[in-house]
């Protein structure tokens, strides 16, 4: 075995880093000049995607279920959080109980979901999923009253911030005025992603993530070791789907509006899904790097391409060949391909795995060998 | 008094029945386009249990293949007819020929390999390539719906005012799909390669112990999706007249949701499954409202699952332990 | 006394017959084999113990009652809570929840500075409900009556007041107008409740009077239809939510975790193990019915969690190391050898604290050496306390341990007793090398 | 003479298992072996290497004297080796005949079908009696002589039989073993593996023991009938 547990965890210096970049004003302007696109606004967005895509690896990673339906569950907390908040309508609880309501309130259409997919194989929960994740967007478009259609409700408040800690913000240079500086956003959901990745990682090392990765292993073998394997399933799409309701809430809030209907819609559920293959299954690391790479590659490094594409004027003709985000798809589609082909594992594995191959490549599992 | 009620119900039963009955036509006419769809799925899930995400991918490439065709090589419009019944004969050979290129270079290209690789490995793959086309879609078509030649006519064949209507498209639907549908079980009934098909599909050792060369099976499995997909592909733009890049994930999702509800590996399945589809369709945008049919349709599936999780014609399966 | 009985069990797949009229009784503390030639239905007795295969008739009673799930009030609880939601939310669906949020939220929500009542949300639920007409707030300070559904305007009101005396007298209209008559009275007609005394309104015309009819007619019968329509949708609901809860529970009555938390844990012939997970964590997996602890406490990962997982962990140490495998605890299953797997195994059915444990073929794929050292591992199981139920196909194994043997040919018991008698049993010997008649 | 079939040193296995270290054996025209050993010693996987299911690691396969061991699976029937599958492996949803049929997959010469047709419903006559009937609805013994049956279809110079007997009554598997027999008579070579010792070896004319994925006896069928070792493993005298 490779001495990793001696090695110094270098977790500390991303976070370090991370912390540091919003009050550090040179690299935003060297980019500005490149692009008007923020890094810091993005990264906030890239934060939420990664609690969202962490939702996602608990059903589809360390369970095993293909869940192909997560964005629903996001757009259930962006709207619990718009219905809750707006001016619109009387509720305007505020921000926490807001994001309260939509975790839970995601969770329990999480668990509505699972309980009829429970007894099903594999390949039929990923078309009940795909449903229901279809029906969502559907019934979100539907309900015009309450969700306003397509143009989605809006605006969504920000959160009121308490005197203790608007005070330190403003002694950072931070001013404590939501709609101007993008940094509040970015520091809650930081704050919440990394509340998010102590709690999963917590959840893995106990009894529960060892359910649900024995599930996704046999689950016959699960049962006989009397395992109900009906609530381990139950609890992972609970709390996946949940988390994408909190990314939901985050999501509206940072945006302020919970976008149209189809902000939810089947594409947005694959790229999360993307991200956890990519990262490998079941890691929440490899997720963690899933999400930067590809939803940084959709939010920054696209349109950054696109604006230098218009800048240099290639494309005065609006010619569809080239324009960049045209091929997103494409890029997209063969990275999956190429990924499953020549590393399947992903490629930051479960910790465990990687400590144990060392980097070794991971054979396929053995077929079943006759008596 | 009694005979009250009882003169508006049979008042109201010959309207009713009408359109129920118009309901019902137009259902099964599009249960039909859905079921040829389906097949694709079903096929290839009995052979390599893949659901091939890109196979309404594949439909809609079709669908851009017709336009293309129709629009700047062959220049078909309606002032000859003659040469539009042919053009429309060519479409039907050229497209499906074409889709049946693309599904079987997927499969040799990227499931292929992964023949051997646990079962989501596949599956990811087909999303991939999913994608893939897709964008390629849209290269090809652009972003918006385009408008497709509306050839067929809309004459209705049971006269101009008969309460029911059956127009030329409906009957072009039916007069295509279902000799396909005819041709395609006596090619898997009877045919030395259909019976292949099934032996494989069945169990694909012993097929390989009998001399069948499995992956050629395979191969074929994969062109004959393909091409139901490019008939399905030239019906669908003929009959809908509308194409555009996004079409290949919504079809393809509801003809996957009919294999499912089949029993997906099982044809007949296939078929019934489109029919009820088509069906759950047309009723519930009639009775219900057209904005709810989707969710109708996916409830119906659940419903369906949970009662019967392997589909309507679908055997149970045995856990081997 | 006996754990186990099984009372002519027959499990059928399609057409054949795997297990025909299986009578077999094990008792505590014994190592009962049970041998038998390839195919004979030795794994599918274990799986139709275990909940895998249900039996197709027949009866298995451990401990002296049958392994079922039982019929709590919990799950009929839950059948009725799930048919309530289902229902409601079918029902909500019918009756358009659009129109309801708009007659309850929006009518009365007038914006950030009035303040909003509850208490009115609900009549006006309840209104909608009945079909009352309503009062809607519109442009420039004016209000409109409209039906329940807001499909249709029925007139405007400069005032509130004015406005609420307009839907008084036209709700009494649609209240009376299904039992109306038009009278014609002096050149003019009018429309006449029913009690023939009360004048609704009065027309200069008989068409009008009779479409005015006709209209608040059609706006009394919609919102009765709407209800009727919710009603069947919830009814449908309410069924198909229990009906499916109650099929999910029915098809899982006899699952592998029931059996297993009464006491029953197996191996398998093809080795099941979690390959993906350490040997450690694969054996404490099993002992996830003994862990408690609710999933806050798991995700904070409490000092009193901590503690508990420590135990475990130590108890899993030691089952490890009562199989032999204590050096290994952190390699991944599917690392180790063949032997060491099927070892793994047995620890992990231990680790479930069973009072019998069902072994398939331990020995297969064993040298010599290792299947020896196993029939010291099964001894050591039994001196546990345990009763062991075996199948193998290493006579060594078999003859030198059991204390009852039974064997089992095309699914029927050939032969049952201590392991001299089977051996002596002419039945038996022509099962394992043939009838000598071959000619 | 060069031997019908030979083995020379086989590796296989399942993912990191390997599970046949080093088989060596052969078969002669027109003679009858039987691979006899425990469960899970490999003799199923030593027929499924040599049909081509299972990829050679090392060693060398030769049918009449030219290499098969790197052949897909459809080319080594082609070439005339036949095999029934343990557990039967019947098409559950073919018809008798269709199954029949897919036994002469690689055939084209529809007399001879139609002889080797009524060959097989000679020797086995329930069979014709169920001809429209689907696979998986016959009994274990119809479905055993099906899928020998089956395998006689593709004309074989080779036969590999895997089991015939499993899970069959007594009176069964008497029957299977005499058409076995009968065939040999007609010439042809077979290759029996069986849990059912004695009669294996009593059918055979030379026999091999097998023991966890290695041979550690082979011998004339008479010999190791009378050996204790060989009943040793089978009754643990």
């Amino acid at each position: 075995m490779t001495p990793t547990a001696k090695r110094m965890p270098v977790w500390p210096l991303y976070l370090g880093v991370l912390v540091v970049y919003p009050l550090l004003v040179y690299p935003e302007r060297a980019l500005a000049g490149l692009t008007e696109i923020s890094v810091g606004r993005q990264l906030t967005y890239i934060f939420i995607y990664a609690i969202l895509a962490l939702g996602l690896n608990v059903v589809v990673g360390y369970t095993g279920l293909l869940h192909l339906g997560i964005a629903a569950f996001f757009g259930i907390g962006a709207y619990i959080t718009g219905i809750l908040t707006v001016s619109a309508y009387p509720f305007q609880t505020g921000f926490l109980v807001a994001l309260v309501a939509s975790t839970i309130g995601a969770a329990v259409f999480g668990m509505l979901l699972g309980a009829p997919t429970l007894r099903l194989r594999g390949d039929y929960v990923a078309i009940v999923t795909l449903g229901f994740g279809e029906v969502t967007r559907f019934t979100l478009r539907n309900l015009e009253e309450i969700t306003a259609g397509t143009r989605g409700l809006n605006p969504v408040p920000p959160p009121q911030l308490p005197g203790f800690v608007e005070t330190p913000l403003s002694w950072l240079g931070i001013g404590a005025d939501w709609s101007l500086d993008y940094r509040l956003f970015y520091y809650l959901a930081l704050g919440v992603l990394v509340a998010v990745i102590w709690l999963l990682a917590n959840v893995e090392r106990s009894r529960l993530g060892r359910a649900w990765v024995a599930i996704r292993e046999d689950e016959l073998a699960a049962t006989c070791m009397g395992i109900n394997a009906a609530r381990v399933k139950l609890s992972a799409f609970a709390i996946g789907c949940g988390l994408a309701g909190l990314a939901g809430c985050l999501y509206a809030t940072t945006l302020t509006s919970t976008a149209g209907p189809d902000a939810f819609d089947f594409n947005r559920s694959m790229i999360m899904l993307c991200c956890v293959i990519l990262g490998g299954l079941g890691s929440i690391r490899g997720t963690l790097l899933g999400v930067f790479l590809l939803v940084g590659f959709d939010n920054v490094v696209a349109p950054v391409l696109d604006g230098l594409i218009q800048a240099a004027q290639i494309n005065t003709s609006g010619n569809r060949f080239l324009t960049f985000s045209n091929w997103k798809l494409m890029i997209f589609g063969l990275a999956l391909v190429l990924m499953v082909r020549f590393r399947p594992e992903g490629l930051l594995p479960s910790a465990q795995i990687e400590a144990e191959l060392g980097h070794e490549r991971k054979s396929h599992r053995p077929a079943e060998a006759p008596a | 008094m009694t005979s009250f009620p009882l003169l508006v119900a049979q008042a109201e039963s010959a309207e009713f029945w009408q359109t129920f009955l118009q309901y019902a036509l137009i259902g099964l006419t599009n249960g039909a386009l859905f079921a040829l769809i389906a097949l694709g799925y079903t096929m290839v899930y009995g052979i390599i249990e893949l659901i091939n995400f890109a196979h309404g991918e594949v439909f809609m490439l079709g669908a851009f293949l017709a336009l293309t065709l129709v629009l700047h090589v062959m220049k078909l419009d309606e002032a000859t007819p003659v040469g539009l019944w042919v053009g429309i004969g060519l479409l039907l050979l050229i497209v499906p020929l074409f889709c049946a290129v693309i599904n079987v270079s997927i499969d040799w290209l990227v499931y292929k390999p992964l023949r051997q690789a646990p079962k989501l490995a596949p599956l990811v793959s087909a999303i991939g390539v999913s994608f893939v086309l897709m964008n390629v879609g849209l290269l090809w078509g652009g972003a918006a719906d385009v408008h497709f030649p509306d050839f067929v006519s809309r004459h209705n064949l049971l006269g101009e005012d008969a309460a029911l209507s059956f127009t030329y498209k409906d009957l072009m639907v039916v007069l295509i799909t279902v000799p396909i549908m005819i041709a395609l079980t006596l090619f898997v009934q009877t045919t030395r390669m259909g019976k292949a098909m099934r032996a494989t599909a069945q169990d694909p050792v012993a097929a390989q112990l009998m001399g069948i060369h499995v992956d050629r099976v395979i191969g074929v499995t994969f062109a004959l999706g393909g091409a139901l997909a490019g008939a399905a592909a030239v019906i669908y733009s003929l009959y809908i007249n509308t194409v555009s890049y996004q079409m290949g994930f919504t079809n393809g999702l509801y003809a996957f949701t009919a294999a499912v509800l089949g029993g997906i590996g099982n044809i007949p399945g296939a078929v019934l499954g489109g029919l009820v589809i088509g069906l759950a369709r047309s009723f519930g945008s009639g009775y219900v409202g057209e904005r709810w049919t989707s969710a109708l349709v996916f409830v119906i599936l659940i419903a369906i699952l949970v009662f019967r999780p392997s589909g309507l014609l679908g055997a149970r399966t045995r856990e081997k332990v | 006394m006996s754990l186990l009985d099984l009372d002519k069990v027959t499990v059928r797949f399609g057409g054949l017959t795997a297990v025909d009229q299986l009578d077999c009784s094990v008792d505590e503390r014994q190592i009962f084999s049970v041998i038998g030639p390839n195919g004979a239905g030795k794994t599918t007795v274990f799986n139709a113990i275990t909940g895998i295969y249900h039996p197709s008739g027949g009866s298995i009673a451990f401990d002296g009652r049958p392994l079922r799930r039982p019929l709590t009030w919990r799950l009929i609880a839950l059948a009725a809570v799930v048919g309530v939601c289902t229902g409601v939310a079918a029902g909500l669906l019918a009756i358009d929840v659009n129109a309801l949020w708009r007659a309850t939220i929006k009518r009365n929500y007038l914006g950030p500075d009035a303040p909003f009542s509850y208490r009115a949300a609900w009549r006006d639920a309840a209104g909608y409900v009945r079909g009352d007409l309503a009062l809607a707030p519109v442009r420039g300070g004016r209000w409109a009556v409209r039906t329940a559904d807001d499909r249709r305007t029925l007139g405007y009101g400069d005032a509130r007041q004015e406005a609420e005396q307009l839907r008084d007298r036209q709700q009494q209209l649609v209240d009376a107008a299904a039992g109306a008559q038009v009278v014609a009275q002096d050149d003019r007609w009018q429309l006449v409740a029913d009690d023939g005394q009360r004048v609704l309104e009065t027309f200069d015309n008989e068409a009008d009077a009779q479409a005015t009819r006709a209209q608040y007619t059609a706006i009394a019968a919609a919102p009765v239809a709407r209800r009727r329509d919710a009603l069947i949708a919830a009814l449908l609901g309410l069924v198909i939510g229990s009906a499916g809860t109650w099929a999910v529970w029915h098809r899982a009555r006899r699952s592998p975790e029931v059996i297993s938390r009464a006491g029953i844990a197996r191996t398998f012939q093809n080795i099941r193990l979690f390959q993906d997970m350490t040997v450690l964590d694969n054996v404490l997996t099993a002992m996830d019915r003994h862990l408690s602890g609710s999933v806050v406490q798991m995700a904070l990962r409490t000092p009193a969690m901590r503690r508990r997982e420590a135990e475990a962990r130590a108890h899993a140490g030691k089952l490890l190391e009562f199989v032999g495998l204590a050096h290994r605890e952190t390699a991944l299953a599917k690392n180790l050898p063949y032997g060491d797997q099927r070892r793994l195994e047995i620890a992990r059915a231990l680790a479930t604290e069973p009072k019998l444990i069902l072994l398939d073929e331990p020995a297969a794929g064993m040298n010599p050496t290792e299947s020896s050292q196993l029939n010291g591992l099964i001894e050591r199981i039994r001196q546990r306390g345990l009763t062991v139920m075996l199948i193998e196909h290493h006579m060594k194994v078999v003859m030198g341990i059991s204390d009852r043997i039974a064997v089992l040919d095309y699914g029927v018991k050939i032969a049952e007793g201590t392991p001299d008698e089977v051996r002596a049993n002419p039945a038996v010997i022509e099962a394992y090398l043939g009838s000598e008649e071959v000619h | 003479m060069p031997p019908l079939l030979a083995v020379e040193d086989l590796h296989a296995g399942y993912g990191p298992i390997e599970v046949l270290h080093g088989i060596s054996l052969e078969v002669r025209p027109g003679e009858i072996v039987a691979l006899i050993g425990a469960n899970g010693a490999g003799k199923t996987s030593t027929l499924l290497v040599i049909s081509g299911c299972l990829p050679v690691r090392q060693g060398r396969i030769a049918l009449e004297g030219e290499p098969i061991e790197r052949l897909a699976a459809h080319e080594i029937v082609r070439r005339g080796i036949c095999q029934s599958p343990e557990g039967r492996k019947i098409f559950p949803r073919l018809s008798v005949l269709e199954n029949l049929q897919m036994g002469a997959f690689t055939r084209r010469d529809r007399a001879g079908i139609q002889h080797d047709l009524d060959h097989a419903f000679e020797l086995f006559p329930i069979l014709a009696e169920r001809r429209g009937q689907a696979g998986g609805t016959l009994s274990g013994g119809e479905q055993q002589m099906l899928a020998v049956a089956r395998a006689l279809m593709g004309k074989p110079k080779l036969l590999l039989l895997d089991e015939p007997s499993l899970g069959l009554a007594p009176m069964v598997a008497m029957k299977i073993f005499e058409a076995i027999r009968k065939l040999n008579q007609e010439g042809m070579s077979i290759l029996l593996v069986e849990q059912a010792a004695r009669m294996a070896l009593m059918l055979a004319e030379r026999g091999y023991v097998m023991e966890t994925g290695r041979i550690t006896m082979s011998d004339r069928a008479e010999t190791l009938l009378g050996d204790e070792r060989v009943q040793d493993a089978y009754l643990g005298e």
